[in-house]
C-alpha cells in the first residue's frame, strides 16, 4: 500500500476494523483480494473420503478455511405408498456454534435451513440419483439415507462446500445386503457390502459475490467478503455443463454481462471438480 | 415433524444384525482384537488451531474416535448475574452419524450430563476469577464415537487443550483416562467394541502438577481395592496424554511465532 | 442463586475443621430420618423419606409389561426419574430444575439402571424374546434441605422393598409360541428379587481440609469437593461420581471412599432393619384383623 | 455412626388445645378468625391490618391468625405471614444486589429493603459527606451475601422497608451463624441486641433471622480509624471450641423453641439453654429432647 496522505501509518487491522469497504474497495482496484486471490480465483479445496467408519458412507471438504464433514445414516423404512420402490434420501446442514461465533446453540438457523433446503431441492428435482435403487422390498422396506452434514469451520460459502461433501459420501457409500424376514423384520448382513448408487450427475455449485461500487464479481467468497456484500450468485451445473439450478439474492440488480461471465467461470469451476472428483474415487 | 428441517418418514429403524458372532474380547496372551496390551492406549494425534473461527481450538484422533473442540471468548455474558468470577459454559454434541446408532439433531440426556461433567471437570483448572462478567464457551463436537467413556475423557483433553489455545489463564491442563472393567480385568481406553461386553467403567480427570483429581465417574460393580488401582491406572495414562497435549500445544506456539 | 457471606463461608469451615458443625453434629452425623412405606396405594410400592427439618424425597414404583430390547431379550428394564417440585425451593420454578433434575436422574440410572444393582434382571423377562417386566422408579423431591441424592437412594431402597409383582402364568401353545397371563390376585404377588444388595448412595463434601456428610443447604454452598459413592450391603463400589467444582487430591480421595464404605455399610444395616421391623408390624397387625392406618402426609413430625 | 431413624407419628388430638394457652397474648379467651369471618359489627371499634368492611360496615377479618383489641383499634396478626416492618424495629438482613447508591437486603419481607449508602456509618467519623469514591468502593462496605443488623428508617411510597445501619450496635455480622424462625414469633423488647450468660453474642430480628455468634473483639463505641474499618472487615475472630459449642447450642435452643411454636425473648432463650446442658449438643435436634427442654423452659417462665 503506497503511502497515501490520507491513511497515516497506523496498522492495517485498525483501517480494516473502521472503514471494512474502503479497505475493500482499495484491494479491488489493485486486481487482487485481501486474501491475496485474483478476482476469480476459487480457494483450494480438498476432498476426503470414509473418514467416519460408523457412518456407512462419508466424506470431508475443505474449500479454503470452509470445512465440511459429510455422514450418510442408512436405516429401513417403509416407502410411500404412492411410489412403492423408492427410498429416501434425507440431506440436512447443521451450522453449529463450533464453527463460528456467530451462530448461537439451538434448531437450525435460516442459512442453514437454506442450504439444505437449496440441496434437497436439487437432488430430488435434477435426477442426480435413481432412489428405486434404494429398494430391498417393494412396497415393503426401503433405505432411508440421513445425510448430515456438519460445518466445522464457517469461512463463507457455506453451500459450495456442503453439495460436495453431499456428492462424494453418496459415492462413498456401501450398504450392508438386506432382506426382509417373513416376521417382516428387516435382516443385515453387514459381511456382504454393496455399492447401490450409480450417480447419473455429478452437481457441482460454484457460487460469486457481486459488488456494486467497484462493478465485480468476486469468485468463492470468504465470510469478510460475504459480509461485506449480500448480493449472491450460486449456480449449479452438473460436470457436463448443463445447468440444474441459478439461485440470484440480494438487492442489487446484476447487469447480463455479468451474469454471462459467472457462468463461464462455473463451467470451468465444474471441469475443474470433475477430475478431482474422479481422481478421489479411484 | 421438525419445521426447521428436511424430514424423512416418521419410522425408520436399524436392520437387525444377521450373525453377530461373539468377538473374544481378550485372547490367550492378554492382547486385544487391535492387538493392543491391556494398558496400552490407542495412539493419540492431536493438532490443535484447526478452526480459523474460534479463538482456541482442538482435533484430535485416537484410534478411529475424531473429537473437534472450539472455544470462543471469554466475552461478554449474555445476561450478567454479578458473581465477580467468570463463566464456563461447555456443550457436547455426537454428530449423528458418529455412533452406530443413529442419534438425534437436539442435545439428549446424556449430552447434556456429559456437558455437566466438561464443566466440572476443567473449571478446577481455569482462572475464572480473572474473568468477571465474562464468559467462556467450549464446543465439542464428536465426529466417531468409538467408546463413550474414552470419547468423554478425549473430549475433557481436547478442551482443555483448546482453552491454553486460546490463551486463558489456566492454573494447569486436565488430561482424561478411562478404563473398562471387562471380566474383572481393567482395559485401559476402551474402544465400542469392548465397552459392549464391559461390567463397569470409570472416568478419571487429572491435573498433573498440581496432582488433584478435577472429576471422577464410575459405573459398574466393583470391589474398592480394584477401584483403587484403577483410579492409580488412569492417573498414569493421564500423566502419558498430558505429554501428547504439550508437546502439540508447543509446536502450535513455534509454527503459530515463525 | 442463594448467597453466602465470608464470615459464614469461614466459620463453617472451621466448624468443620474441629469437628462440630453449626448445628452441632460431627463431621460423620447424620440427621434423624423418618421413613413410611407403603403410602401410595395405587403403586406397587412406595417409600417417604424426609432427612432432618426439611429434604422430603416420595418415591413411587410402578411395574408395567414391555416389548423386549432386541439387543437385550431376555432381561427386564429399570428406568428411574427424578422430579424436583418448585415447592421445594424458591430456586427450583420454571426451568431452574432442569439441570438439578437431570443429574439427579442420570445418577440413579447409572447405580439402578444394569446388572451392578443387584437385581435379577433375567427374573424380570416374561417370555424371552417378547415381553418382559419394566419398573418405573419416579421420585419426587416435595422439600429440600440439603443432602437430596442421599435420601432419594434410601427411600428408592425401600420403596423397592416395598414393591409386589404379580405373578405370571406361561402357556405353552407349542411351536415354540407361548402365551401369558397376569394373575392379579395380591397374595402371590411377589417382592423383587435380589432387593437385598441394592446399594445407597453416601455424598461426602469436601469442605476445607476435612470432609462431612449429610450436608446441610449452607453447608452444600461452602463445598469445594462432592463425590457420591453408591455401596451396597457386601461393600462392593456400585458407582462413583463427583460433584462441585474444585479438585480432590488422589490420597484424600481412597480415603473419602473408605469413609463411605464404612458409613454406607451401616446405613445399610439400620435401613434394612427398621424396613424388615415396618414389615413385621404390617403382618402382625393384618393377621389379628386391625386396619393397616398408613398416615402419610397427616404425621404429625 | 448410628442414624435414627423413625417411623412418623400420629398428631395426637389432645396437645392441639395445650399449645393454644401458650399463645395467649394479653389473657381473655383468644379469639383465633379465618378469612371471611366477621369479626364484629358495632361502629364504634376502628379497623386496623388484617381486616375489612364489607358493605353493611362489619369489621371481617381477612387473615388467618389472632385478634388482637388496643382499646378501640382492632386488628388481626397472622401467624404465618412473612415479616412487615414498623418503623424502629432491628432486623438481621441479608444483601442480595449492589446496586447504584443502595443495597437490597432480604429481610424475609414483602419485597427486599433498601439500605441507602447515606443511610450507613462511613470511616473517618460522623459527619462525613458521601463522595463518588464511596458510590465507586460500595462492595468495600456490603458485598453480595453480607449479613447485616439493621433498624428501619422509613417506608418508601412503594411499601419498601427503609433501612440504616448508623450506630456504634449495627455493623457486618460475623463470628457466627444464622437461624430463620417465624417472623411472628420474636417479641418485641427494649433491646434486641444481647450478651447471653454463657458468652454468646444474640441479635434477635424482628423479621424471623436471628443472628448467634461470638461478640467482636474490641469496643464498639470508639470512632478512631481501626475500629470503623473493623466494622466491615470479612474476617471472623478465632473463635474456639468452647465458644463454638455454645454458639451450636443456642441455635439449636432457637430451632426447637421454633418448633414448638414458642414465643422468644432472651428469657426464655436463656432457660431453655440451661434446659438443654443436660443433653449433648447434637441431641437437641431430636423431637423427644427438644418436648422436654421446651416444656420446662416455659414451665419455669410461667413460675416467675
Amino acid at each position: 500500500m503506497n503511502a497515501d496522505p490520507v491513511a497515516p501509518s497506523f496498522s492495517f487491522e485498525i483501517f480494516e476494523r473502521i472503514k471494512p469497504d474502503e479497505y475493500f474497495r482499495r484491494f479491488i482496484e489493485e486486481n487482487v483480494r485481501p486474501d491475496g486471490r485474483s478476482l476469480h480465483a476459487f480457494r483450494p479445496t480438498s476432498i476426503r473420503q470414509g473418514a467416519i467408519s460408523t457412518a456407512n458412507g462419508s466424506a470431508m471438504v475443505r474449500i479454503g478455511g470452509t470445512t465440511v464433514i459429510c455422514g450418510i445414516k442408512a436405516e429401513v423404512a417403509e416407502p410411500r405408498i404412492d411410489r412403492p420402490k423408492d427410498g429416501y434420501l434425507v440431506p440436512n446442514v447443521e451450522l453449529a456454534p463450533i464453527c463460528s461465533a456467530n451462530f448461537r446453540p439451538g434448531p437450525p438457523s435460516e442459512q442453514a435451513q437454506i442450504n439444505a433446503e437449496t440441496i434437497n431441492h436439487v437432488v430430488e428435482t435434477c435426477q442426480i440419483l435413481d432412489l428405486s435403487e434404494l429398494c430391498i422390498e417393494e412396497g415393503k422396506a426401503v433405505w432411508t439415507l440421513y445425510a448430515d452434514i456438519v460445518c466445522i469451520n464457517y469461512d463463507g460459502n457455506i453451500l459450495d462446500a456442503s453439495l460436495l461433501a453431499l456428492i462424494c459420501a453418496l459415492k462413498d457409500l456401501s450398504l450392508p445386503k438386506a432382506t426382509v424376514l417373513p416376521s417382516s423384520i428387516v435382516q443385515a448382513d453387514s459381511s456382504e457390502k454393496t455399492r447401490p448408487l450409480q450417480l447419473r450427475r455429478l452437481p457441482v455449485s460454484s457460487t460469486f459475490c457481486v459488488f456494486s461500487n467497484p462493478k465485480v464479481t468476486l469468485s468463492d467468497p470468504n465470510d469478510s467478503e460475504e459480509s461485506l456484500s449480500k448480493k449472491i450468485v450460486s449456480i449449479i451445473l452438473d460436470t457436463e455443463g448443463t445447468i440444474l439450478y441459478v439461485h440470484k439474492s440480494g438487492g442489487s440488480v446484476c447487469d447480463p454481462e455479468m451474469m454471462k461471465d459467472c457462468f463461464t467461470k462455473a463451467r470451468a469451476r465444474a471441469s475443474m471438480l470433475k477430475e478431482l472428483i474422479e481422481r478421489v474415487i479411484v | 415433524m421438525d419445521r426447521k428441517r428436511v424430514n424423512g418418514p416418521e419410522l425408520s429403524v436399524v436392520p437387525v444384525e444377521e450373525h453377530t458372532e461373539e468377538k473374544q474380547i481378550l485372547d490367550s496372551k492378554e492382547r486385544r482384537l487391535d492387538g493392543r496390551g491391556i494398558d496400552d492406549i490407542r495412539p493419540i494425534f492431536m493438532k490443535s488451531g484447526l478452526i480459523s473461527q474460534a479463538n482456541g481450538s482442538t482435533y484430535m484422533e485416537f484410534g478411529n474416535a475424531k473429537v473437534v473442540c472450539a472455544v470462543y471468548g471469554p466475552r461478554q455474558m449474555k445476561k450478567p448475574s454479578f458473581t465477580g468470577k467468570g463463566v464456563l459454559n461447555c456443550e457436547i454434541k455426537f454428530a449423528t452419524f458418529s455412533c452406530k446408532k443413529r442419534r438425534a439433531f437436539q442435545r439428549d440426556a446424556q449430552e447434556k450430563e456429559f456437558s455437566q461433567i466438561l464443566v466440572q471437570a476443567l473449571t478446577p483448572a481455569v482462572r475464572l476469577d480473572l474473568l468477571p462478567k465474562s464468559s467462556i464457551d467450549v464446543y465439542v463436537n464428536v465426529l466417531e464415537n468409538d467408546g463413550t467413556s474414552s470419547t468423554l475423557a478425549a473430549a475433557i483433553s481436547a478442551a482443555s487443550v483448546a482453552l491454553a489455545d486460546a490463551g486463558i489463564e489456566m492454573y494447569d491442563q486436565v488430561a482424561a483416562s478411562s478404563i473398562a472393567y471387562v471380566q474383572n480385568k481393567i482395559l485401559m481406553d476402551p474402544s465400542a467394541l469392548e465397552e459392549e461386553s464391559e461390567d463397569g467403567s470409570l472416568v478419571v480427570s487429572y491435573m498433573p502438577s498440581l496432582n488433584e483429581i478435577t472429576h471422577i465417574l464410575q459405573n459398574g460393580n466393583t470391589e474398592s481395592a480394584i477401584a483403587n488401582k484403577a483410579v492409580e491406572q488412569c492417573i498414569d495414562a493421564c500423566s502419558k496424554i498430558y505429554s501428547v497435549m504439550s508437546t502439540v500445544l508447543l509446536q502450535s506456539l513455534d509454527t503459530s511465532d515463525k | 442463586m442463594p448467597y453466602l457471606s465470608q464470615a459464614e463461608r469461614d466459620y463453617i469451615t472451621e466448624g468443620v475443621q474441629s469437628d462440630l458443625r453449626a448445628d452441632g453434629r460431627g463431621r460423620l452425623d447424620y440427621r434423624a430420618l423418618v421413613l413410611e412405606t407403603g403410602i401410595i396405594s395405587q403403586a406397587n410400592g412406595s417409600a417417604r423419606v424426609r432427612l432432618g427439618d426439611g429434604t422430603d424425597v416420595l418415591v413411587g414404583v410402578k411395574v408395567e409389561i414391555d416389548q423386549v430390547e432386541p439387543d437385550a431379550d431376555n432381561v427386564g428394564k429399570v428406568v428411574c426419574n427424578v422430579e424436583c417440585s418448585p415447592s421445594a425451593s424458591q430456586q427450583f420454578e420454571g426451568h431452574g430444575a432442569d439441570d438439578l433434575n437431570n443429574e439427579l436422574t442420570q445418577a440413579l440410572q447409572r447405580v439402578l439402571g444394569g446388572p451392578q444393582c443387584g437385581i435379577n434382571f433375567e427374573k424380570l423377562c416374561i417370555i424371552k424374546g417378547q415381553q418382559c417386566w419394566i419398573v418405573y422408579i419416579d421420585a419426587m423431591i416435595l422439600d429440600y434441605s440439603g443432602n437430596v441424592l442421599d435420601t432419594i437412594f434410601m427411600a428408592t431402597k425401600a420403596a423397592l422393598f416395598n414393591t409386589r409383582i404379580p405373578k405370571t402364568q406361561i402357556q405353552d401353545l407349542g411351536d415354540g409360541e407361548f402365551e401369558f397371563e397376569v394373575l392379579d390376585d395380591v397374595e402371590d404377588a411377589e417382592r423383587l428379587d435380589g432387593i437385598e444388595n441394592i446399594p445407597i448412595g453416601v455424598t461426602l463434601n469436601k469442605i476445607g481440609t476435612g470432609h462431612i456428610i449429610d450436608a446441610s443447604p449452607l453447608e452444600e454452598l461452602c463445598t469445594e469437593a462432592k463425590l457420591t459413592i453408591a455401596v451396597n450391603k457386601d461393600s462392593q463400589i456400585c458407582g462413583i461420581q463427583k460433584g462441585a467444582e474444585g479438585g480432590i487430591e488422589p490420597g484424600l480421595m481412597s480415603e473419602m471412599i473408605q469413609t463411605a464404605k464404612r458409613i454406607g455399610q451401616s446405613l445399610i444395616q439400620q435401613l434394612d432393619q427398621k424396613l424388615q421391623d415396618e414389615e413385621q408390624q404390617v403382618d402382625e397387625k393384618r393377621l389379628n384383623g386391625e386396619n393397616i392406618e398408613k398416615l402419610g402426609f397427616f404425621a404429625m413430625v | 455412626m448410628d442414624v435414627q431413624i423413625l417411623s412418623p407419628e400420629a398428631p395426637s388430638k389432645s396437645n392441639s388445645h395445650k399449645n393454644q394457652n401458650a399463645m395467649d397474648v394479653d389473657g381473655g379467651d383468644v379469639q383465633l378468625v379465618m378469612p371471611g369471618e366477621t369479626i364484629t359489627s358495632d361502629l364504634q371499634f376502628m379497623r386496623g391490618h388484617g381486616t375489612y368492611l364489607d358493605s353493611e360496615s362489619t369489621v371481617i377479618s381477612s387473615v388467618a391468625g389472632v385478634v388482637e383489641r388496643v382499646n378501640k383499634l382492632i386488628s388481626v396478626r397472622a401467624l404465618k405471614a412473612r415479616y412487615t416492618g414498623e418503623i424502629g424495629d432491628i432486623v438481621v438482613g441479608r444483601i442480595t444486589e449492589v446496586a447504584p447508591k443502595r443495597w437490597k437486603v432480604n429481610v424475609n419481607g414483602r419485597q427486599d429493603a433498601i439500605l441507602m449508602l447515606s443511610a450507613i456509618s462511613l470511616p473517618g467519623g460522623i459527619q462525613r459527606r458521601k463522595n463518588e469514591e464511596d458510590e465507586l468502593q460500595m462492595r468495600k462496605f456490603f458485598a453480595e451475601g453480607d449479613m447485616v443488623a439493621a433498624e428501619v428508617q422509613a417506608f418508601f411510597v412503594d411499601g419498601a422497608i427503609g433501612l440504616h445501619t448508623r450506630g456504634h450496635q449495627f455493623s457486618k455480622l460475623r463470628n457466627g451463624s444464622l437461624v430463620v424462625v417465624p417472623s411472628a414469633l420474636v417479641q418485641r423488647c427494649k433491646s434486641h441486641f444481647h450478651l447471653l450468660p454463657c458468652g454468646v453474642h444474640l441479635v434477635l430480628g424482628l423479621n424471623g433471622y436471628i443472628w448467634v455468634s461470638k461478640p467482636v473483639i474490641g469496643n464498639p463505641e470508639s470512632t478512631d480509624e481501626a475500629d470503623i474499618e473493623r466494622t466491615y472487615s470479612n474476617k471472623n475472630d478465632i473463635i474456639d471450641d468452647a465458644e463454638r459449642e455454645s454458639i451450636a447450642r443456642v441455635c439449636n435452643c432457637l430451632r426447637a423453641l421454633a418448633r414448638k411454636f414458642m414465643h422468644i425473648n432472651d428469657t426464655i432463650i436463656i432457660y431453655t439453654y440451661e434446659a438443654s446442658l443436660k443433653y449433648p449438643v447434637k441431641d437437641l435436634l431430636k423431637k423427644d429432647v427438644v418436648d422436654s427442654i421446651t416444656s420446662e423452659a416455659s414451665h419455669k417462665l410461667t413460675m416467675e
